[in-house]
């Protein structure tokens, strides 16, 4: 789950992290009157899940409570990136001196979380990554003992930071509380800021948690909001589906996460492009499989559906029993090719025969039929 | 003899009288597997398919001697669940569990790795499986057969699909590994190839691997170093886009790290032909044999 | 610093840890409004550090609530081994099927804290450790990894506790996690009761706080009391003296507390009995010794004074400045016996030489000397 | 050659350009310790007594060989600065910090265990001096006099006063080490009963223990066992009540764990002679030595 900025403000100054004064504000009035309590000049940011919302004019400088409510009245409303702006963080501006970077992220190579640190602060770390990776100094932390005060200043060091050392340790330290308080998997202060009179404060911080350890955070769940996620996904996760938008025209459904994954492959290579990525999980019974598609088929972007089964706890013959469910309802009002094999083939080939739908042996006959008659169609324009 | 199991591996169901404990203990002694005990906290001295339950792995140690141990508890507490089995000196560990928080499986794989003699497999895996001798795991047993090819896998439907294909067309398997989904697992390919390649019953090895870390290009560096016997890989999610995590939380490309491309580029590297698309696993598996 | 019983609870609570519901009370009117809220029959507790309370009347059961109005009239005021109830913890009594127990120690044996469990609960540990410590099951938790699920399921199996061991676990492990994230030196629950219902509750608890990590946990030096420790000890804290008031007649003031203990030591082997240990602490200035002298006289068991002094980074003539300024203000009416050694000892006997204070070459013939003189005068008595 | 430190030990001082840090260090330098480098996070590049200043542990070893560590840091960050100097391989670690938690020092010596080759010694200790050698601590250098008796203390005065004893009946020490008086420490009797037993220079030792814990007992069992040089002992506190902390946090009775009575049995099991006043110990000395 992502976090906005100023919730991850909130878990951050949580843990003892110094962040700037401010709060989130839903209208220009809310703007203006937090302004007038940071008695200092704000800055007004958009507070939307993209990335790059300074460059679309999402963050703006005033220098008192009107310049406030003007900057909130231009911004809140705004579109940034097909995401519309419903909330400000109204935050005091700091006197920047340095702008460095600090995060924590999930690193299977090391098995743990890899702190990342770096001079170049305040922009994408990924452009830094790509273009000068030896400007990231990384260090892997033991996930058992933690980030300690000692290591964060050698990372500080090795990494050419300069300012209050043992300040900028404690909050990389403070960085990793808050990471592993609230379980996330990215955690960021970007740019963190030594100010001119040499304070440390995390000035922009991005966190995403862990969506398997949300359960033991159940505080945290005030954070989610449904609206940013695509509907048909908010829809998905009621059904307990894996499902994931993608900005293609072929809707996917698959059992196993891998499998599916393959199968948007198979509908790339056949000159197609996947709309969504749809695991129904193991042992999927008949309605999941009736939700699933029901709930693929929502997507107008959808012009064909693949199913794609491969049958080890999950039976063969309960999707067969979904889909036609499916079909008796005229559901199907799309191009259908479904490819179905492993347990209970048999059973799912009786029930099918004769019924409406194309079968296809392998993944890649039920794709390239249904991608050639759906880009026939003009579906791909 | 395969690797890891095989028929005379003794074998501890752990969650045994849960409902997924029970079935998956009747389809694992349908198959042959030697179960010798279960252990469920508080239901020791229960019977489960005629498998004496202990309540902690330390007493079921007590009674009987046990070689590798199935963990079917909820996700919450697995990772506890694969510590006790750890601690208590099981020498195989098959975690099957999916949706376990990463910091907790950070903290069990870095803890098992302070206990020599102790391998722990998955979490998020389907299990193990040495055809015709033992199944360890969750898969469905029809689509493997016992033969030459090793294979190892982070997905578990592609493992059962090339299974099945490679059975279709008469090649079988020495032993089947799904290492797992998760992006923090316990055995990855470069700890299983090595075996394998010690394995006088393997031939060549298929790995299905997918987008997300770089287990796939140290696996690359190390055939290339070290591997004396043929590997066909094949990688999932090729068309997969950045920063969106793909079903297995650990199917996710973050920045530039874990691309389809550098994992084709290392396996070129390593002159590892990798399959284009399920089907072609056979076709090179068949080649590289000369079949 | 201890805690006392609803202290302990609210904090084991905060940490998940299951205790009966209940709050505390300062007036019988608060304890009726309280079992009240509370809606069964409730169980009234004297808050006071002391042990004994039941023995001494101090709980007392209340079916209702006008019972719990009469039971706290009854206890509060009370006076228990020397200290009067000005609190009562009003609680739902619970319906006990078994009692256990459950602590942590700091050992140091282990180097870490030791977990120790007994079928024996409800009573005194120590009696149980003494009469019969095979009914104690222990366990050395790894400071570094916590205790886990596991291993508190074992500790809890090879103790022989009979009921839901995963709820007894979890209290196990709350009781952990309650210890460390509050930084406790001992933190127990005794009696562990297993309802009739099968539910695990902490029916009573106890929790004494490590004083050295108390300044990481400001919130908790709200649960701090002065009125409850004794009224010198407060002042020596105040001044950052080490001060245990103790029940003897000689006071005793030394540099170091391997010394200050050596002198009770010594006080008690020549016939004394010490009044209270004071360790004026490494590198002493004149002034805090002259308030060490003033505030070990303001103890009314004082009979005399003994001033033991072994010059390491104190040096003994600052030593000497502060006696000689008690002596100028007319403070010293009781006998004072001096060893002052070490460093600027010299310097030391110059300023002292010729003022009306005894001082002599050794510990065991101040101590002696000083001993003689007040059991002469009938001090002992 | 006496044990730990002699006049060859190069000497690291962590927080050295603090008040107290700046200060022994002087002391230290006076007395002709080998003192090489200091270190406080960001101060690197200063000098302190002509002692070069770095930013950390490993600066400071990259440029200096060292041998050992004395921390004058604030007990908050004392356990910190302690593992920093582990972790950079300092062999000998002495921490004088008094007033740190527990529980950071339990976590400490747990890893300081998993660190092959690294002591610690304290916390809230004196630290330790090998007389006309080198002084590593915070002793007073006059009380000490170089000889052939080996001390082991928990208190620092009780330290000095001993020491100062001998000195005045012509006995000298070869090492004196204060372990200090928390509950946790580094290093215990049993850790340095054997050095001093294989030291050549030590003739008998002298270990000052109290009340709290039992390390007294296991080191009489120790050297029943395995001592072959005269060990006499003192015990403070034999007069201290149960429950009450007298001034250091080790020294504190709980139940029956740490009485006096206890380790006066363990010593005399041992044929320890035990000193009942401080004077004793010279005369017990004098006599275990034949003077």
């Amino acid at each position: 789950m992502k976090l906005h900025e100023y919730q991850a403000k909130e878990l951050l100054a949580r843990f003892g992290v110094p962040v700037p004064a401010g709060k989130v504000a839903f209208t220009p009035e809310e703007a203006k009157a937090i302004a007038v309590s940071v008695g200092k000049m704000t800055v007004i940011k958009a507070q939307v899940h993209v990335g790059g919302r300074g460059k679309a004019g999402g963050v703006k400088l005033a220098k008192d409570a009107n310049e406030a409510f003007d900057r909130a009245s231009d911004i809140l409303g705004m579109d940034i990136k097909g995401l519309t702006v419903k909330k400000v963080l109204v935050a005091e501006a700091v006197d920047i001196a340095k702008e460095y970077y600090c995060g924590l992220i999930v690193d299977r190579n090391v098995q743990s979380y890899t702190l990342m640190v770096s001079k170049e602060g305040g922009v994408d770390i990924e452009e830094v990554a790509a273009n000068n990776p030896d400007a990231i100094t990384r260090f892997a932390i033991d996930p058992i003992r933690g980030l300690r005060p000692f290591e964060a200043r050698e990372v500080a060091l090795k990494a050419g930071l300069e300012g209050n050392i043992n300040k900028i340790a404690s909050m990389m330290v403070g960085l990793w509380n808050t990471c592993v308080g609230v379980d996330a998997s990215l955690a960021e202060i970007n740019p963190l800021v030594v100010t001119t009179a040499g304070d440390i404060i995390a000035a922009d911080a991005k966190i995403d948690l862990d969506d398997n350890a949300l359960s033991r955070h159940p505080e945290l769940m005030a954070y989610r909001e449904l609206e940013a996620e695509h509907p048909l996904e908010v829809e998905a996760s009621a059904f307990g589906f894996a499902y994931v938008k993608l900005d293609g025209y072929i809707g996917v459904i698959g059992n196993g996460a891998g499998l599916v994954m393959t199968s948007l492959d198979v509908v790339a290579r056949v000159g197609g492009k996947a709309a969504n990525f749809l695991d129904i999980g193991g042992g999927a019974k008949a309605d999941i499989v009736y939700n699933a598609v029901k709930l693929v088929l929502k997507d107008p972007d959808v012009k064909g559906v693949l199913i794609n089964i491969f049958g080890g706890i999950t039976r063969a013959d309960e999707v067969a029993k979904g889909v036609i469910r499916c079909l008796e309802e005229g559901i199907l009002t799309k191009p259908v090719a479904m490819r179905v094999a492993g347990t209970a083939v048999e059973e799912a080939h009786v029930l099918l025969e004769g019924k409406p739908i194309n079968i296809y042996p392998t993944m890649m006959q039920a794709a390239t039929s249904l991608v050639n008659e759906v880009n026939a169609a003009g579906g791909k324009a | 003899m395969s690797i890891l199991v095989n028929k005379e591996t003794r074998v501890l169901v752990q969650g045994i009288t849960g409902r997924e404990g029970a079935f998956h203990t009747e389809k694992m002694l349908e198959y042959g597997t030697k179960i010798v005990a279960g252990s469920t906290p508080g239901k020791g001295g229960q019977v489960v398919q005629g498998i004496p339950v202990y309540n902690s792995v330390t007493e079921a140690r007590a009674k009987h001697e046990i070689d590798a141990s199935i963990i079917f508890v909820p996700p919450a507490a697995a990772p506890d669940a694969t510590l006790e089995a750890a601690h208590a000196g099981v020498p195989l560990i098959i975690n099957i569990a999916e949706g376990m928080p990463v910091l907790d499986m950070m903290r069990v794989v870095k803890e098992i790795k302070s206990l020599p003699g102790v391998r722990l497999i998955g979490g998020n895996c389907p299990g193990l499986i040495t055809p015709g001798e033992c199944k360890l795991g969750i898969m469905p047993a029809s689509t493997f057969k016992a033969g030459r090819v090793g294979m190892i896998s982070r997905s578990g439907t592609l493992t059962y699909e090339a299974s099945a294909m490679l059975a279709a067309a008469g090649i079988g398997c020495s032993t089947v590994v799904g290492i797992g989904g998760d992006p923090i697992i316990g055995t990855t390919f470069i700890d299983l190839l090595p075996m394998f390649n010690e394995d006088p019953d393997t031939d060549a090895v298929v790995m299905i691997g997918e987008i997300g870390g770089a287990d796939e290009e140290m696996a690359a560096e190390w055939i290339s170093k070290h591997m004396k016997k043929p590997v066909i890989a094949f990688i999932s999610g090729r068309t997969a886009p950045k920063g969106k995590r793909m079903g297995h939380a650990g199917a996710l490309i973050m920045g530039n790290v874990g691309t389809a491309e550098s994992k084709l580029e290392a396996m070129a590297k390593a002159n590892v032909p990798v399959a284009d698309t399920m089907d072609q696993i056979v076709e090179l598996t068949k080649k590289t044999l000369g079949l």
